[in-house]
């Protein structure tokens, strides 16, 4: 029985017990999740204009942090370091173009998705190799990120806001509005479009399927990188993310794989869900759910809705 | 009973009796059927001949009464054959693929009262000329696919008669008694087949065959070659064909070894690989085709490949023939050929399927040096003999170690062979025929008085070797106008040797000069056309192509040099020639179910030609029917042109 | 020479008793109608086409046979017993086998393989023997092979036996799948559009090998097919659909006469 | 070239259904068995303890995936988990009952993993490709989870780690610090060598044909009557069986201990890779897969130093990561079906030779 009350009732009396222990949870996740969503926006972008299932997203975070931080380890001016890392993102962009993909282009999923296992491989080494293997400190201040948090006395009781995360959040949104006026303003935005449905079509806006690719690979590059920034700046910049990043996948599955809003709605879903249900269901199983609940949310979504939230139906024709 | 007594195992019957008894659970026959090698031994065939002989007794067949065999190498054909040999009752197999009216002729003149056929095809053959067949009673048929509508009054399934005779036996001791009482009945000296000759020149004759005299030939080859029970043969030759019924059903019976049908006549090649003969034979035309493909399919290979695979054929060349003569080669010498044989002619022998294989013949026309060269040279065991049906095949045969590509070998065992004045091969054999069906006649003037058979071949005794040399038809060999010597197949073999022509014909018997008739070789022609981008549209196309003509004038003047090279014949070079626009071809009778060329009919059949030859135009305009596979007619005309060409002298030979 | 009623041409007209009927069955996806209110039926041992213009709902009328779709209304009566809700493998339990209109092989395994998966259903061996694969499961390999050798015999395909069926011409690909059909020993078969992109000859050796296979195994056969001729000298009796509604059923000649069809095919506006 | 296949010919559907029908391959896989058999007898510890016993273990590993991936073409990630499970489940059980034989516990693991496999498997009766690759994810972390949460899986150790006991079969120890490199090899060279056999049985008859059949094209499979989720669920147990055991394996006879971080999704991926570089489908991949992912990076990590140029050890580490990469999109490029499709373009040249094709 108490199992059951502990279970089904507790929680629940406890949310209306302290609701701004709930707001405090809730905002927690909303910023994790909004890191989830970015994670998946890389996905997104690249899934929808290639059809390559880009498993080296998250490795791209780290990489992109890592080589941040590492080129002002080495005495790079901050901004500067920045821009190197941009610069980087995009050579890297334009070799996976080169050394991957156009190789395989007309190759099958599978092995697309393999191709970036490779890639995957290949960041981790090279990164460690280049910058050591050691967790590193985000320099947050030389970026002008703010530090420290802030209470709000609220529903009789204090809710902390961390800055950094406030501002994580402004940035997050902007550079999501951002890529939507590209999509839908900008020529090769519309370009990238095109090439979701046909790639004849994309040429017929003028652009080869090789600079389309590099672009958006280019995006999800940038994507990371800011992906990287506040993640690093929240924990560290270390390859454990690597682990968290694959929690973009259950956001997928919400948020369907080609829909940028999904990307965003499933992330936070995510990231709200877990944190709620670590924090009042986790204690009976002793803790540690969201490895997994992210995961357990997507399969038993999937069972009902396979399509995701915002994809269009499946029909199987014979 | 008399008949289990192998002492005097003189017919067929009594021999397949003594298989069953000497190697009972050794495999008679296989068959390539439904993706395996179905496999009878020496008992069971015996079970199912004996069953298949009751069977056909009861549907009516008696002693003596002939039993036509239409079809593919199958061993339900084969075992039709033994049982007709079991009751006494005479087989008369039939070229699978002769044309209607050759079959209606030889049925007829057989008067066979039943007709063991493949298949539908066969039948739909027969039953098309039915009408000039009063005789013929009953088809037994082996694949019953696509008859299930055909009015089964006239119609058997072997299985049926098999199952029938089993039954019959089955149900009471009698019909078996009576069975060996036949066998025992049967004498040595019957006729145990009929062999109906392809005949290269006139409609063809029955030739007689007598059981005992066929078994005491098959017995001194056997002995001759070593074969025995452990040996294995492809039955792909057809088996109508003296070399069928000698080669793998005499001597298969005698020896006792096992004969492999292929599954159809286009997976001949694959299944060849599979079975891996020890004991094969090939006319020329095949080890031909078969040499051609090599070369086109190595052509594709890789350019380190191709030069190793010369290098090693060249190898080869200097010191395989020795090593398979056991003649003295030097060490170097045999590493070298050791290695090429790791490389090269181990894999290529496996490739071909020749891998297995102790004894090799060839025969039928004369065999191109090189050609010839080339199988030995990679450790192909390969021989001639000459023979012909009338002798049940063997009149000489070359020994181990005693090979030359221009002679067909000594007498065989017990074979007595005489040159006649004229020059034409006399012999006397053991399997030496017993008349031709019907017609004391022609076996009269095919026998000297003294009992001699008259080949019709002129040839001679090689005086270093020893070896019989053939080098024509003898009434073919005719007389040019100033009297040289004119031996036309002597010079179409010279021709054909060359891989780009298929067929030659030539004239010049009491004419000025010798001109010939060429056919091209599609395979080695057409893959040369590719390699130069030569373009054609069809064979004619290509046939009259000017670059082919002047490829095929080199070939010619290199004939002629050769012919210059030997003074009797230096007069009978070739001055004309022409590229025929349309393949010889058996259907249309310009060929014999054998591929001999007919001259005579190619001659009046293409009588504009001849005379365009002769009269000096530069081309001519010929129009000739021909036959389909699926024998619609039709007609194709063409215009022809004709090539001079300059006399070698024999002074430019030597330089 | 045939016995008289060789099947020369038009074939004689089969009354088998009833295998399978279809009773007014419609079909529609999301609103769009695929078939109305369609139905007839199909005798034991007869060849039964089903034609029309594309769109006419005929391959939706195969699907809802083999139980791939399931009717709004309308029932499914075979072999005399109603199947309301069945799944494909019901279907293929009960003996209905079924060719597709794009070739659907296993594409990764030899033109064996897929006739021997044909016999899945047959075969029973259970895993134990399996594991070992002796025994039991070896007796049961070899007893089918033979099957399937004699329908691989039939179609004539030995030389492609081990072919992975990928690198087959398309021909050859439609025969082997009818092979795999075959192997199932169905009662029904149903044949979606057999000859589709087949050159003369090729439509030739399948129209034999469809008569050839309902003379020998009995099998009914029920058809799509375009080219009109392969139907008209193939099937027993024909239904025609168009928009998914039935505009004429009866026996090639009845066919060829029959207004509406004609009506149909030169797309008279209805 | 080797091959000779002039005069071998079938009698029977028997010989001609046979796994290995060419008699030179017959010859070849005794001769590699042979080798294997008598490595101990002149390889050192390291080969056999270092490089023999895990490759054999990950190939055991990857058939296990190869079996569910490959053949009956559902993408699993969840490897690792499922090796975990067998890992756990015979630690368990040779702790409850020690008296037992432990290679039969090490064989009943399996069953656990199997039937935990089966469970996670029921998604793919309605999700497909990547999508299923993601739930199986869940199994992945959920799993990896109850091996840190549930303490009783490791019997309480304060070290939250397995520690292997010692066991003994026919009084030589097999298990523990003190069993000795060649028994254990010799243990895990039999269960391999008799599973593979076993795995190559089920694929070459019914079962494997079902599997393929669904992978090929399920809708036809099931017009013909094959039941898509029992079949399904079948292949993902049978697979986890294989992975279980490998589990076991791994911490049993190899490690001798572990912690749940070695069934991480690393461990799947490492597995995934090599199935995808060996080749899809096929057993011989599974092991030269494993040769490659699993030897090779040992190779870099001591080709330095044969070379006498000393690498820090951490380095080296780094350079492995980035060549694995390369190799991964190198393989993917120049033979998409993996390194067993190489070998057989290469068998197939051998077999015509000389002739190019």
């Amino acid at each position: 029985m108490d199992i059951l009350y502990s279970i089904f009732i507790d929680p629940f009396a406890q949310m209306i017990g302290a609701p701004d222990l709930l707001v405090q949870t809730l905002w927690d996740g909303l910023v994790g999740g909004m890191l989830y969503a970015l994670i998946a926006l890389g996905f997104v972008l690249i899934f929808k204009a290639s059809g390559v299932f880009n498993f080296a997203q998250g490795i791209m975070v780290v990489f992109a942090g890592l080589t941040l931080v590492g080129l002002y380890e080495a005495g790079v001016p901050a901004f500067i370091a920045l821009a190197l890392a941009i610069a980087v993102m995009y050579g890297l962009a334009f070799a996976v173009e080169r050394v991957v993909l156009r190789p395989l282009v007309n190759q099958p999923d599978i092995i697309l998705f393999m191709a970036t296992f490779g890639i995957t491989y290949f960041l981790i080494g090279f990164g460690e190799f280049v910058f050591g293997g050691d967790p590193k400190v985000m320099i947050t201040d030389d970026l002008y990120l703010p530090k420290g948090s802030f209470n709000v006395k609220m529903l009789g009781g204090i809710v902390n806001f961390q800055r950094l995360d406030i501002v994580a959040v402004v940035v997050a949104s902007i550079m999501v509005a951002a890529l939507a006026v590209f999509f839908s303003k900008t020529r090769i935005g519309r370009a990238l479009r095109a090439v979701a449905d046909s790639h004849s079509a994309a040429l017929s806006v003028g652009i080869s399927l090789e600079q389309i690719w590099v672009i958006v690979w280019f995006a999800a590059g940038l994507v990371a990188l800011v992906t990287g920034i506040f993640w690093g700046a929240r924990s560290n910049v270390s390859f454990a993310l690597e682990v968290i990043a694959l929690k973009a996948l259950p956001v997928l599955i919400l948020g369907g794989f080609t829909s940028i809003p999904g990307a965003i709605v499933g992330g936070l879903i995510i990231g709200v869900g877990e944190k709620l249900a670590e924090f009042y269901w986790g204690p009976l199983v002793g803790g540690g759910t969201d490895a997994w609940f992210a995961y357990v949310i997507a399969l038993v979504f999937l069972l009902f809705r396979p399509q995701g939230l915002f994809g269009e139906k499946i029909i199987e024709r014979v | 009973m008399a008949s289990n007594d192998s002492a005097i195992a003189d017919t067929f019957p009594r021999l397949l009796i003594r298989n069953a008894r000497l190697f009972g659970s050794r495999p008679s026959m296989r068959h390539k059927d439904l993706g395996i090698w179905q496999t009878w031994t020496w008992a069971q065939v015996l079970e199912i001949v004996r069953a298949y002989a009751i069977g056909l007794h009861r549907l009516g067949l008696k002693r003596g009464e002939t039993i036509a065999i239409v079809g593919s190498n199958r061993p339900k054909l084969y075992w039709s054959v033994m049982a007709a040999q079991t009751l006494g009752a005479i087989p008369v197999p039939v070229y699978a693929d002769a044309v209607a009216d050759e079959l209606s002729f030889v049925l007829a003149h057989a008067d066979v009262r039943f007709a063991a056929v493949e298949d539908q095809e066969q039948i739909d053959k027969i039953q098309s000329v039915q009408d000039r067949l009063p005789k013929l009673e009953l088809m037994l048929y082996d694949e019953p696919r696509g008859l299930r509508d055909y009015d089964h009054a006239s119609l058997r399934s072997m299985d049926d008669v098999i199952a029938d005779g089993r039954k019959a036996l089955a149900d009471d001791p009698q019909p078996g008694v009576w069975l060996d009482a036949e066998i025992a009945a049967t004498k040595g000296s019957d006729p145990s087949i009929i062999l109906y000759t392809s005949g290269t020149t006139g409609t063809s004759k029955g030739v007689v065959l007598s059981g005992e005299r066929s078994i005491k030939a098959a017995s001194d080859t056997v002995a001759f070659d070593k074969l025995d029970e452990y040996d294995v043969a492809l039955a792909y030759l057809p088996i109508a064909w003296v070399g069928d019924h000698y080669l793998n059903y005499a001597q298969g019976l005698v020896a006792g070894f096992c004969m492999a049908c292929p599954e159809s006549a286009d997976t001949a090649m694959s299944d060849l690989r599979e079975i891996g003969p020890s004991f094969y034979f090939a006319p020329p035309r095949t080890l031909e085709a078969m040499l051609t493909r090599v070369m086109i399919r190595m052509e594709d290979a890789g350019a380190l490949k191709r030069k190793m695979f010369h290098y090693f054929l060249g190898v080869a060349r200097r010191y395989g023939e020795r090593i398979l003569n056991d003649q003295p080669v030097p060490l170097t010498g045999r590493l070298l050929y050791w290695l090429g044989n790791l490389l090269v002619y181990g894999p290529l022998k496996n490739v071909l399927g020749f891998s297995r294989v102790r004894v090799a013949y060839t025969a039928g026309e004369a065999i191109g040096p090189d050609l010839f060269a080339f199988y030995r040279s990679i450790g192909l065991n390969l021989k001639q003999l000459y023979g012909q049906t009338e002798a049940f095949l063997y009149v000489t045969a070359q020994p181990d170690g005693e090979i030359y590509s221009d002679t067909v070998g000594p007498a065989s065992p017990n074979v007595d062979i005489r040159i006649a004045d004229n020059g034409e091969v006399l012999f006397k054999s053991p399997g030496q025929f017993t008349g031709y069906f019907k017609d004391a006649a022609k076996t009269a003037e095919a026998l000297t008085p003294d009992g001699y058979v008259m080949t019709g071949d002129a040839g001679y005794f090689d005086d270093k070797s020893g070896h019989l040399k053939i080098i024509d038809r003898a009434k073919d060999v005719g007389r040019l106008n100033d009297g040289t010597m004119f031996p036309p197949k002597y010079i179409e073999n010279r021709l054909k040797f060359f891989p780009n022509i298929r067929e030659a014909v030539a004239f010049g018997d009491k004419r000025d000069f010798v001109t010939v008739m060429l056919n091209i070789d599609l395979t080695a022609v057409g893959s040369w056309a590719e390699r130069n981008n030569v373009s054609y549209a069809s064979y004619q196309e290509l046939a009259g192509h000017p670059l082919v003509y002047d490829m095929l004038a080199r070939n010619v003047a290199e004939v002629n040099r050769s012919l210059a090279a030997d003074k009797m014949l230096a007069g009978a070079q070739i001055k004309r020639f022409l590229v025929l626009h349309k393949e010889l071809d058996a259907d249309d009778g310009e060929l014999t179910r054998t591929q001999k060329v007919r001259r005579g009919f190619v001659a009046e059949r293409y009588a504009p030609l001849v005379k365009a030859l002769y009269d000096g135009s530069s081309e001519a305009d010929i129009s000739t029917e021909v036959t389909f596979e699926d024998g619609r007619k039709g007609v194709i005309s063409a215009r022809v042109k004709i090539r001079d060409m300059a006399p070698a002298s024999a002074m430019e030979n030597a330089a | 020479m045939r016995a008289p009623g060789g099947s020369q041409g038009g074939r004689e007209a089969v009354a088998g008793d009833i295998l399978l009927s279809v009773e007014d069955v419609s079909l529609s996806f999301g609103g769009v109608k695929a078939v109305s209110g369609v139905s007839f039926d199909i005798r034991k041992g007869e060849i039964r086409a089903i034609i029309g213009p594309n769109g006419a709902g005929k391959t939706s009328m195969l699907n809802v046979i083999n139980g791939f779709y399931h009717p709004q209304q309308g029932r499914i009566t075979f072999k005399g017993e109603a199947r309301p809700r069945m799944r494909p493998h019901d279907a293929a339990h009960g003996g209905i086998a079924r060719t597709f209109q794009n070739v659907a092989l296993f594409r990764g395994m030899s033109a064996l393989d897929n006739i021997m998966a044909g016999r899945t259903l047959k075969m029973n061996a259970n895993f134990f023997w399996q594991m070992l694969r002796y025994g039991p499961a070896m007796r049961e390999e070899v007893e089918h092979r033979h099957k399937v050798e004699e329908i691989i015999d039939f179609l004539k395909i030995q030389e492609i036996r081990r072919t992975p069926v990928g690198r087959l011409p398309y021909g050859l690909q439609k025969r082997v799948e009818l092979g795999r059909a075959l192997a199932m020993e169905p009662e029904l078969l149903l044949l979606d559009e057999p000859m589709a992109g087949m050159n003369l000859e090729e439509k030739e050796d399948m129209s034999r090998y469809i008569l050839d296979m309902n003379d020998y195994f009995g099998t009914t056969v029920a058809l799509i097919e375009h080219d009109m001729g392969v139907v008209m000298d193939l099937s027993d009796r024909v239904v025609v659909l168009d928009h998914g509604i039935k505009i004429a059923d009866g026996t090639p000649d009845e066919i060829k006469g029959n207004q509406a069809v004609i009506d149909a095919y030169l797309g008279v506006a209805h | 070239m080797l091959y000779r296949e002039a005069g071998q010919f079938k009698t029977s559907y028997a010989s001609d259904q046979a796994i290995f029908p060419i008699l030179q391959d017959r010859i070849g896989i005794v001769v590699i068995l042979a080798v294997a058999f008598t490595l101990p007898l002149y390889a050192d510890d390291f080969i056999v303890n270092a490089v023999m016993i895990p490759f054999l273990i990950f190939s055991l590993a990857a058939i296990g995936l190869n079996l569910l991936t490959g053949y009956t073409g559902q993408l699993s990630l969840g490897t690792g988990a499922f090796m975990g499970v067998g890992a756990y489940a015979c630690y368990k059980l040779t702790t409850i009952w020690p008296d037992v034989n432990i290679i039969v516990w090490v064989v009943c693991s399996g069953f656990f993993s199997a039937a935990v496999g089966a469970v996670f498997g029921l998604p793919s009766l309605r999700i497909k490709g990547f999508y299923l690759a993601i739930a199986t994810l869940a199994a992945q972390f959920f799993l990896e989870w109850c091996f840190i949460r549930i303490p009783w899986l490791y019997n309480e150790n304060i070290s939250g780690a397995i520690e292997v006991p010692q066991r003994e079969l026919f009084n030589i120890i097999v298990t523990g610090p003190r069993a000795t490199a060649e028994t254990r090899y010799y243990v895990v060279l039999c269960l391999v060598v008799a599973m593979t056999w076993i795995a190559s049985n089920l694929m070459h008859g019914r079962i494997g044909r079902t599997w393929m059949a669904v992978r090929d094209m399920d809708i036809a499979a099931e017009l013909m009557g094959i039941r898509l989720l029992p079949t399904k669920l079948m292949a993902f147990a049978v697979s986890s069986f294989y992975c279980g055991v490998a589990g076991a394996l791994m911490v049993f006879l190899w490690y001798g201990g572990a912690e749940p971080a070695v069934f991480n999704i690393n461990q799947s991926f490492t597995i995934l890779f090599m199935i995808i570089i060996g080749g899809l489908g096929s057993l011989l991949g599974s092991f030269l897969g494993a040769a490659l992912i699993y030897v090779l990076p040992i190779a870099l990590r001591f080709g330095p130093e044969l070379l006498g140029l000393h690498m820090h050890a951490a380095t080296v580490e780094h350079v492995t990561f980035m060549v694995v990469g390369i190799l991964i999109i190198f393989f993917l490029i120049a033979e998409p079906a993996g390194l067993a499709r190489l070998w057989q373009i290469g068998k197939q040249k051998l077999r015509v030779w000389p002739f190019p094709y």
